[in-house]
């Protein structure tokens, strides 16, 4: 149990589901970002993004890859218009207001799937079918090297996004100094609405990558969401870099804890972890604290 | 029943033979008489419910009553989220259920071993977790549930695990079981009404002032003296016993308890509750464990529909009365009667 | 012998030095004033004094011991009480619940006799109201004692929190800019009983931009700029100082 | 409606519309004189929800089929369904409704997971009222002193791991590994396994995982480092598919995989496609009805049942829809002798022997409240897109 | 050009302005002096959007502001340099001065050439400050105290203002850079920029300005030219306490 072709295996299948809660991390932070509120229902756009996946490759015998992006469209859709539907009414919305909505929205989204979609776990194929393939002594599912893919390309395309781009600049801006931003005519509304937009296609992205591995059911959402909400506290909150190194820190956690300590309570041995890392650095492992102006 | 109209009497006593300075503080005000009202119409539910069923979600309501208030007195007077109730709920259950089931402890004996089981363990958590603010003392509580859960689940020779803690003795008086729902109901309605007289109580003190200042501002309070961590921690202790003692009453009513039962859905539907009751204030809760026990039970018949017309309900009183259901009956209320109250807080 | 002693006394955030190298001493039954431009420091020094920031460096000393490490709950015990230039109302209690508040320090009952309601604690409460009472009837807001502090106007809160920090009984009172935004006959009150505080034994520390007030007011003046001292003394030779009219009040000469 | 209340108390306003409501919801049914009321409680939502359809699906067929043939001795039966949402607490709260506001002759049906059903069992046993389960754990039913009033429907999980046992010594397997979900279902069967494994002369290795989780490489590196040559993998949750393919993944797939009765899905043998092309499943026999020797009593009323199924549904059925169609069967054979008084129905219950259900033979007696026994277990395959019979006996 | 009547506005149930009028003429550098606390910085957030007047009109160019949010307030050509500077923290100082410019980069489509405006107008800004230059990929929340007031300007200069609103510029800052800053102020006003500043520096301020209007207790207490305001000893009991 401890050669290093475990040891790799290990580390192999931690960083494939670190690398989805760093993406479902990230749908946090963006929102985060603009409403200073949790998003509860960002676990169950994840759920949804692969229930939909596998509904369409059921459907129509569409290629998997289609079928992925059509259900990461759909999911973003949906984001998009969940904000218009409940959170834009809001008269006064408040970060807290704004995160019991959301648990909320959590529950309506789950349960819509399960009336539109069933009741029943759903999968498909990877993207390339079950291949296997092997690195240095680790047999690793080829889909596995394909989260990693598709998560790199997505940080690297969030990167250029909010750092390149216009919009993405003025998400940032709005995020910095919601009044400023106002001043130069940017809409702190429009950039919720774009925040819930790109967060729910975060999700959706995890949510279809991550279905072909571990299948999903309308119930599957709402632990993804609280690993994904730990791992962008772990990281540091509003901070896309910490979504990445929380995601896939307490990945490799479990993994470890799981392979090394014990399978029954990795679960506990992982939040454990996470609780001292947090004691020792209230505010996440790359987050700024706040200073109070009296 | 006698203790409350002893209650009342008293108070009016009290009011009659008070030497009146201008603003004498009393030993019972008007919401201790409002209190004891209410309880006592509370008193009548058995005797018009028409079947067990009924009253044992009577039972449930003032579990779910002492759960809720305890959070709401954190959360709603103190400023600071919890999402470990669940967790405090469960280790008084598990706690009280064990000791009896393993070493046969009376439950009379189980149940206060249980609050002080869950006051210990927020006393452990709260020292470092309460220096945190916001959503990082939400994570840390929520962490704290996610570790416990996973200990009910898995520590099978104690719990029982995932099939449950069975064989739990009932309360009993001196041989006489309070097994039966209409039994328990007496004594959870005994329960709640005390728990609900100490947050009054605690509300109007000396204390009560000084958690709502730090509520506000903790800076402000500091500023005047308020001792703002140590007053948190005490608080989220006693608030930790009082979710233990709903465990306790909940674990000796159903005489069995599972872990889902205290998982992080529970913490997180609580904190839902508080809010649509009424953030912080006194009555609020009343309103959110009415909602947490009736809405499933009614909406049951609608099958599939339920869980979608529970959120949706939900994001509805929470856009049209994001203060809750006790704010808007104040509001009503004070439309009708056109009052204009200066504290709106109790 | 000096009330409140500072020696060598910093802050940094980040890079910046908000307070740097302060000494300076406040005699005990002073009224001391410290002015400066915006940005100067004076209130995180203020917040250095009170606890709310911990200090860098240096040292605080009232009445001989030091305090520098004191939580500021337990400066406010030791007789130092303040209010805040960004007011921290407590909005949703009453007026006379915000003052009572500021009994805090000097009241005992505690959670116990708060849940069981007991006597003692019946008889504490009595005595806490009646205080705040006074005080607020003192400051002239009696009439307002019951209503929302919310609903007060900004030169009411400003006051309630000067009654708030009474009610604790200071020996040190910090007032961070007291009548900043009050209109004129608010501001003599204030001036009045703040003369009259000191008349009683309070010694205070002022930061204020009203000079007139200043010059009235204080025994003597601390000019702070970048987080230093550039000037201090009686108000006379402060305020022909050529530094001070220079950092204060921008530059004299007329070719910009 | 003011008739449906049981006790005509004086109604005072604080009772309220909302209770109102609900006392109707229930207590509005027909006189309980010529019907017998059976109540069920099952999960449709939650996480045990693609296990619950089927089994209410089962039941459906059940009642309809009795009641299009004149119901029980002329009784027709009146079935009240209550949904678990997977919750304990939710199917406590309607087992207290089922006693005593619709007041249930009998109670078919724990929740759909064991944990419910457990919780369910004392209450029943309080009330007096029979309880058959419809799901797995054995100490829904034992010990029997405490349990006298409930039965259930399903095998035992100490006969499936003996014939699983039985299949091993055919093949010569001494090392295995039980890899079994945290469910009360995957503890059961680890806690029966720790007793069998010394009698059978097996060296077993424990695992255990997360019904939710998404990766079982550690636990599945450490069986593969033991050199376990048959791993025994127990949930009924689609981890089991990920099971599967990681198994693949790490090259275990040419050693003997074998999944519990729970997982007899034909939907997760899809899912799980190429990675299922080895594995054996223990069951009941319904799944491969068609496939039995002719000699097989069950066969008739297997082949029946999948041809209801199927005509009603569009697709094949599983061995859950069996599981609880044959408890509302046993029920009817109870009230055929018993009637109405429970204590009858109990008796009549506890003296059913030989009778020849969809999933089994079903013999309970005093001492043993679970009917079916190791001969109605066989072991499957799945090829060509259906379940196969692997091993009959 | 600006014409504000009987303005009033406040927070939650604390009124601030009372019945506050002033106008602002087409080129014209106007400045508003008063104490801490007195009600600029509330006057500047009415006028800039930020905070919805209670009762009175704004009225700009004969259109009606005091119903408008700041994002389109700023389309119609005021703009607010925000007390305590507010800069992008994050965002280079290039990316601060474009996000000046968002209205008339997004949507993307709305403008043909949008780029050589932008352009243009970046290259006003630094040449305007020239120390931005050195610093365009610099994060904004590096820059010293004067450089971030210089960076709040000239983000409020990419959004074309007719009129520019500046609160507070001389808070914090040296008085070799409050030198520079007021400099600037009166050079963006040759250009035909109307401009209102608020200013607690008040010889600094009336020495800019043409015209001045002073402040009390959320009312215009006195308005004159600035030499007359600079002479007026009520003007310096209200507001200098010399």
């Amino acid at each position: 149990m401890d050669n290093a072709s475990t040891v790799l295996q290990l580390l192999f299948s931690g960083i494939g589901t670190g690398s989805i809660y760093a993406l479902v991390a990230v749908g946090f932070n963006v929102i985060f970002k603009s409403t200073d509120a949790i998003n509860f229902s960002q676990g169950e756009w994840v759920m949804m993004g692969g229930m939909v996946a596998a509904a369409t490759v059921t459907a129509s015998s569409s290629p998997v890859w289609l079928a992925c992006l059509f259900a990461v469209l759909v999911v973003t859709a949906v984001g998009l218009v969940s904000e218009r539907l409940v959170i834009l009414p809001i008269a006064k919305p408040t970060p807290l207001l704004i995160t019991l909505i959301s648990i909320g929205l959590a529950i309506c989204t789950k349960s819509a799937v399960m009336l539109t979609l069933g009741k029943n776990p759903a999968g498909y194929p990877g993207f390339a079918g079950d291949a296997l393939v092997t690195v240095a002594g680790a047999t690793v599912h080829s889909q596995t090297l394909w989260i990693l893919v598709i998560t790199a390309a997505f940080m690297v395309l969030a990167h250029l996004f909010f750092e390149k781009t216009v919009l993405g600049k003025a998400l940032r801006a709005a995020a910095a100094d919601r009044d400023a931003a106002a001043l130069v005519g940017i809409k702190a509304r429009s950039t919720v609405m774009w925040s819930f937009a790109i967060a729910a296609m975060a999700g959706a992205i995890a949510g279809t990558i991550i279905t072909p591995l571990t299948l999903t059911s309308y119930d599957a959402g709402t632990m993804l969401g609280f690993k994904g909400f730990s791992a962008a506290m772990l990281g540091g909150l509003g901070n896309l870099y910490g979504s990445l190194l929380g995601g896939l820190l307490l990945g490799v956690l479990e993994a470890f804890a799981s392979g090394y300590i014990s399978s029954h309570f990795k679960d506990a041995i992982a939040f454990v972890v996470l609780l001292l890392i947090l004691f020792w650095r209230p505010v996440g492992l790359i987050g700024k604290p706040v200073v109070e102006k009296v | 029943m006698t203790g409350m109209n002893d209650v009342m009497d008293r108070s009016r006593g009290r009011i009659k033979s008070a030497a009146p300075p201008r603003r004498a503080v009393r030993r019972f005000t008007s919401d201790h008489a409002l209190l004891g009202g209410v309880w006592l119409v509370l008193a009548a539910y058995p005797f018009v419910a028409p079947n067990d069923f009924l009253v044992s979600l009577g039972v449930l309501f003032f579990i779910n009553l002492i759960l809720i208030a305890s959070l709401n007195t954190l959360m709603g007077f103190c400023g600071q989220i919890s999402l470990s109730h669940g967790a405090f709920y469960g280790l008084g259950a598990y706690t009280s259920g064990i000791l009896s089931v393993k070493l046969g402890v009376d439950p009379w004996i189980g149940v206060p071993a249980g609050m002080l089981v869950a006051a210990l363990s927020a006393l452990v958590i709260g020292l470092p977790a309460l220096r945190l603010r916001g959503h990082y003392l939400a994570m840390a509580t929520l962490g704290f549930n996610a570790i416990l859960t996973v200990l009910f689940n898995e520590l099978v020779g104690l719990t029982g695990g995932p099939n449950g803690l069975l064989g739990v003795a009932p309360f009993s008086i001196g041989g006489l079981d309070i097994a039966t729902d209409d039994r328990v109901f007496w004594l959870v309605w005994a329960c709640g009404g005390l728990v609900m007289l100490s947050i009054l109580n605690l509300v109007k003190s000396r204390v009560g002032r000084a958690l709502s200042a730090l509520a506000t501002s903790e800076i402000g309070a500091d500023a005047l003296g308020v001792n703002c961590f140590r007053y948190k921690l005490v608080v989220f202790v006693l608030t930790a016993a009082m979710a233990g003692l709903a465990g306790g009453l909940y674990v000796h009513y159903n005489q069995y308890a599972s872990p889902e039962t205290f998982g992080y859905f529970t913490s997180v539907m609580l904190v839902v509750m508080v809010a649509l009751g009424g953030w912080g204030r006194y009555w609020g809760p009343l309103f959110g464990a009415l909602l947490y026990t009736a809405v499933p039970e009614a909406l049951r018949s609608l099958g599939d529909f339920e869980l979608f017309l529970f959120g949706l309900c939900m994001i509805l009183v929470l856009l049209f009365f994001p203060g809750g259901i006790a704010a808007a009956v104040s509001t009503l209320g004070n439309r009708l009667f056109g009052k204009k109250k200066a504290g709106g807080r109790a | 012998m000096s009330f409140l002693h500072i020696a060598d006394l910093q802050r940094n955030f980040g890079g910046l030095r908000a307070v740097s190298d302060l000494t300076f001493s406040v005699a005990r039954g002073e009224i001391k004033a410290v002015i400066g431009p915006n940005g100067a420091g004076k209130t995180t020094l203020f917040n250095l004094i009170a606890g709310v920031t911990p200090p860098s460096s240096g040292q605080i000393t009232l009445d001989g011991a030091r305090i520098d490490q004191l939580k500021p709950y337990q400066r406010v015990e030791r007789g130092i009480a303040r209010t805040f230039q960004n007011l921290q109302i407590f909005k949703d209690m009453t007026v006379l619940e915000n003052v009572m508040v500021g009994r805090h320090a000097r009241t005992r009952c505690d959670v116990l006799h708060g849940l069981f309601r007991t006597r003692a604690a019946l008889r504490e409460e009595e005595a806490i109201r009646d205080s705040a009472m006074q005080q607020l009837e003192r400051l002239g807001l009696g009439h307002r004692a019951d209503d929302r502090a919310g609903s007060l106007s900004f030169g009411e809160c400003k006051v309630l929190e000067i009654a708030r920090a009474l009610a604790a009984e200071p020996k040190l009172l910090l007032l961070d800019e007291p009548t900043a935004g009050l209109p004129h006959a608010e501001t003599e009150r204030i001036t009045d009983t703040i003369r009259a505080l000191n008349a009683e034994g309070v010694t205070v520390l002022l930061v204020e931009h009203n000079m007139r007030m200043v010059m009235r007011l204080s025994h003597s003046i601390l000019v702070l700029n970048y987080g230093r001292r550039i000037a201090e003394g009686p108000a006379e030779v402060v305020r022909r100082d050529p530094a001070v009219l220079e950092a204060y009040l921008g530059e004299e000469d007329d070719d910009a | 409606m003011s008739g449906a209340f049981a006790k005509p108390h004086i109604r005072a306003r604080i009772a309220g519309a909302a209770l109102a409501i609900m006392a109707a919801t229930g207590a509005g049914t027909a006189s309980a004189e010529e019907t017998i009321k059976i109540g069920s409680i099952l999960s449709v939502t939650g996480p045990a929800a693609f296990l619950g359809e089927d089994m209410k699906a089962g039941m459906e067929i059940a009642v309809e089929e009795i009641n299009a043939a004149g119901g029980i001795n002329g009784r027709k039966v009146d079935w009240v369904f209550y949904d678990a949402e997977s919750q304990t607490q939710k199917a406590m709260s309607a087992t207290r409704r089922l006693l005593t506001q619709d007041r249930v002759d009998m109670i078919v049906g724990g929740g759909s997971m064991s944990g419910i059903a457990l919780a369910m069992a004392p209450m029943a046993e309080q009330a007096k009222v029979p309880f058959i389960s419809t799901e797995g754990a054995m100490n829904i039913v034992q010990p029997v002193s405490e349990r006298k009033w409930a039965f259930k429907s399903t095998v035992d999980d100490d006969s499936v791991l003996d014939r699983i046992a039985d299949y091993l010594a055919k093949k010569d397997i001494k090392k295995v590994a039980l890899l079994a979900d945290s469910s009360g279902f995957g503890q059961s069967a680890t806690e029966q396994m720790k007793l069998l494994a010394p009698k059978r002369q097996l060296d077993v290795t424990y695992e255990a995982f997360n019904p939710a989780d998404t990766d079982m490489t550690a636990q599945l590196t450490r069986i593969r480092d033991s050199g376990a040559q048959a791993i025994i993998c127990w949930t009924v949750t689609p981890a089991g598919v990920v099971f599967l393919k990681q198994a693949q993944q790490l090259g275990l797939g040419d050693r003997t995989l074998i999944h519990s009765y729970g997982f007899v899905s034909q939907r997760y043998m899809e899912l799980a496609g190429d990675a299922a092309k080895n594995l054996l499943l223990v069951s009941v026999k319904f799944p491969v009805g068609d496939q039995l020797p002719d000699s097989d009593p069950l066969k008739p009323r297997v082949q029946e049942l999948i041809q209801k199924f199927q005509k009603r549904y569009g697709r094949p059925p599983n061995q859950y829809v069996a599981q609880t169609y044959d408890a509302i069967q046993l029920a009817r054979l109870a009230v055929e002798k018993g009637g109405k008084d429970k204590a009858k129905l109990r008796d009549a219950l506890e003296a059913i022997a030989g009778y020849n259900g969809t999933g089994g033979t079903f013999t309970f007696t005093p001492a043993r409240h679970s009917g079916l026994s190791k001969d109605d277990i066989v072991m499957l395959d799945w090829k060509n897109g259906r379940f196969n019979l692997a091993d009959y006996r | 050009m600006l014409e504000v009547m009987g303005l009033n506005a406040g927070y939650g149930e604390i009124q601030i302005l009372r019945d506050l009028s002033l106008t602002v003429e087409p080129g014209e550098c106007v400045c508003l002096v008063g104490a801490n606390g007195a009600g600029k910085t509330t006057l500047m957030r009415s006028l800039s959007g930020l905070l919805r007047p209670v009762g009175g009109s704004i009225r700009f160019d004969g259109q009606e502001l005091a119903r408008l949010s700041a994002h389109d307030v700023v389309t119609r050509g005021v703009a607010l340099v925000p007390e305590g500077r507010r800069v992008f923290g994050p965002l280079t100082v290039r990316d601060n001065l474009e996000m000046g410019a968002f209205r008339h980069l997004w949507p993307p489509n709305k403008e043909k050439g949008r780029h050589d405006g932008f352009g243009r107008d970046l290259e006003f800004v630094l040449t305007l400050f020239p120390r931005l230059r050195e610093r365009l990929q610099q994060p904004a929340g590096t820059l010293s105290g004067g450089e971030q007031q210089m960076l709040a300007i000239g983000r409020a200069l990419m959004t074309r203002p007719k009129l520019l609103l500046l609160d507070e510029p001389s808070m914090g800052l040296a008085p070799l850079v409050v030198k520079e800053i007021f400099a600037t102020i009166r050079a963006l006003n040759a250009e035909g920029i109307a401009i209102l500043l608020a200013e607690q520096n008040a010889r600094m301020a009336l020495r800019t300005a043409s015209r001045g209007y002073v402040i009390a207790e959320g009312r215009i207490v006195n308005s004159a030219d600035t030499a007359a305001l600079q002479r007026d000893p009520a003007v310096q009991e209200a507001y200098l306490g010399f």
